[in-house]
């Protein structure tokens, strides 16, 4: 007999083809384990064991399982696996999540950059890396695209825009 | 959700047998058992109005009277490193997965506007009963 | 067309059965009905001859004697980006296709000396009747 | 010998049925056959402890009493281009083996520490007989 001859079933009950009828749905967390007898009876739910969650109230014969977060990528979890929720996952701290595809179900965590020698113009936070200010701070000087501190120049390596940020070589040795 | 990808049932070389009928974008399970299900799609770009994607993805996804949400089945997802400007990846997929009668099986696409429809033996999807 | 690859059909993993047979180059269908088909081919390079190729290429065809022309029945198609010296790259194919008896399933490769043949797991083909 | 996977069997979309068991990271063959064997390995990285590896490989191995080495039958092995910090590589193996009662099929793969276990769909391993 084809599904297609099945009856629909009332609000908060779903066919269960194996009884031939309706049967009530098992709450969130719990999975179907034995179909009611008749319609008005309740089905026999169980919980879903460890490791596996139902979202939804279900007639399904099994949960499912939770998904793991990736600690070897950097990974944190967000909230642990529960009967009625799947893991959570982010990024440990001092990482911030790159999106592989545009719903972000699928994301790596990278290093925030340090900005060494620049002042924060926003700190880094799960979403976004953080945003160095593009000018070296004070005792520092820029080397291409890095700031470096004034102490460790050297006679030959502080160009002109070194001197202008850390004073001329003679100033160096006054303390 | 991930877009859903349609299918030619009739014409060329698809077809549907055992029962196994196809509506609605889904494939219809006629009889409870385990299935051998599989799927490729081949993407390919650059079309025009994006910039490159840094991946693909496919995935196999389940639809049941018995649960309000779709189950993920199988899912093969390719970050890409082509730099030229045409590309193209295929993925496929495949294995056994218990079903019942009524469930509905899907293709859903990271990004419907990459797929190679153009040609049938590119990107083709079926299941067949143990 | 594209060359056609052939095939270790006794020794090591190589079998065939079920009056599958294999002649020249071609699995031959011992009866009509839907097979599973399916094949792998490992690509690997560079070889000295050739340039780096832009991409690599595997159909999976059908010869019948009810048409002159082969069909294309699967075809996996990738671009290459590994600007590396050495690249390998896998391509697996398989579905169901509805056969008639005679008919010859053949692998065709976009560059023969692309492939590794070295070993036999890492390109085979087969086919099974369901 | 490359690191050998380890399976969930029972919960989620795992299971084992018609005397097929899985112990100690392996499948067991319960009857003598021919088997259509398949996995996928979705492997991903970039992982803190390692530079970038420049392949990923994947085999699919039997081991038997009647012999002391095991066989790898079936290879799936890809150079890594992707120079992006992130980056997904799935590999897909499938095909035909014969098989003996008591056989064991394994998955093996080229570095452990770069394969994506969180999700079930990703990842998978599997056989049925003929």
């Amino acid at each position: 007999q084809r599904h297609v001859t099945r009856p629909p079933c009332p609000t908060g009950m779903n066919w269960i083809e194996t009884a031939r009828h309706c049967c009530r749905q098992c709450p969130a967390g719990t999975y179907l384990s034995k179909p009611c007898a008749r319609p008005e009876n309740d089905s026999t739910c169980l919980p879903c064991p460890a490791g596996t969650f139902r979202t939804q109230p279900n007639t399904l014969t099994k949960c499912q399982a939770c998904y793991e977060c990736d600690q070897q990528a950097f990974q944190s979890v967000l909230s642990n696996c529960s009967a009625t929720r799947n893991v959570a996952c982010g990024c440990e701290p001092g990482h911030f999540r790159v999106c592989i595809d545009d719903h972000c179900s699928e994301f790596s965590c990278q290093k925030c950059q340090p900005c060494t020698g620049r002042l924060i113009q926003r700190p880094c936070s799960e979403a976004e890396d953080t945003l160095c200010d593009s000018s070296c701070k004070p005792d520092f000087y820029r080397e291409g695209d890095e700031c470096r501190p004034c102490r460790t120049r050297t006679l030959d390596t502080c160009g002109k825009e070194c001197q202008q940020a850390c004073g001329s070589n003679n100033d160096q040795g006054s303390g | 959700h991930l877009p859903i990808l349609q299918w030619e049932d009739k014409r060329g070389l698809a077809f549907t047998k055992n029962n196994l009928s196809y509506s609605s974008n889904a494939l219809v399970i006629p009889v409870s058992g385990d299935y051998y299900v599989y799927a490729q799609v081949t993407f390919r770009g650059p079309i025009e109005s994006s910039t490159k994607p840094s991946s693909v993805t496919e995935i196999i996804t389940k639809v049941t009277d018995s649960y309000p949400e779709p189950t993920q089945l199988l899912t093969g997802t390719k970050t890409l490193s082509e730099n030229g400007n045409g590309w193209f990846q295929p993925i496929y997929l495949g294995a056994v997965v218990s079903l019942e009668v009524g469930d509905k099986l899907m293709v859903n696409v990271s990004d419907i506007k990459l797929v190679d429809y153009t040609k049938e033996h590119k990107t083709f999807f079926g299941a067949f009963l143990l």
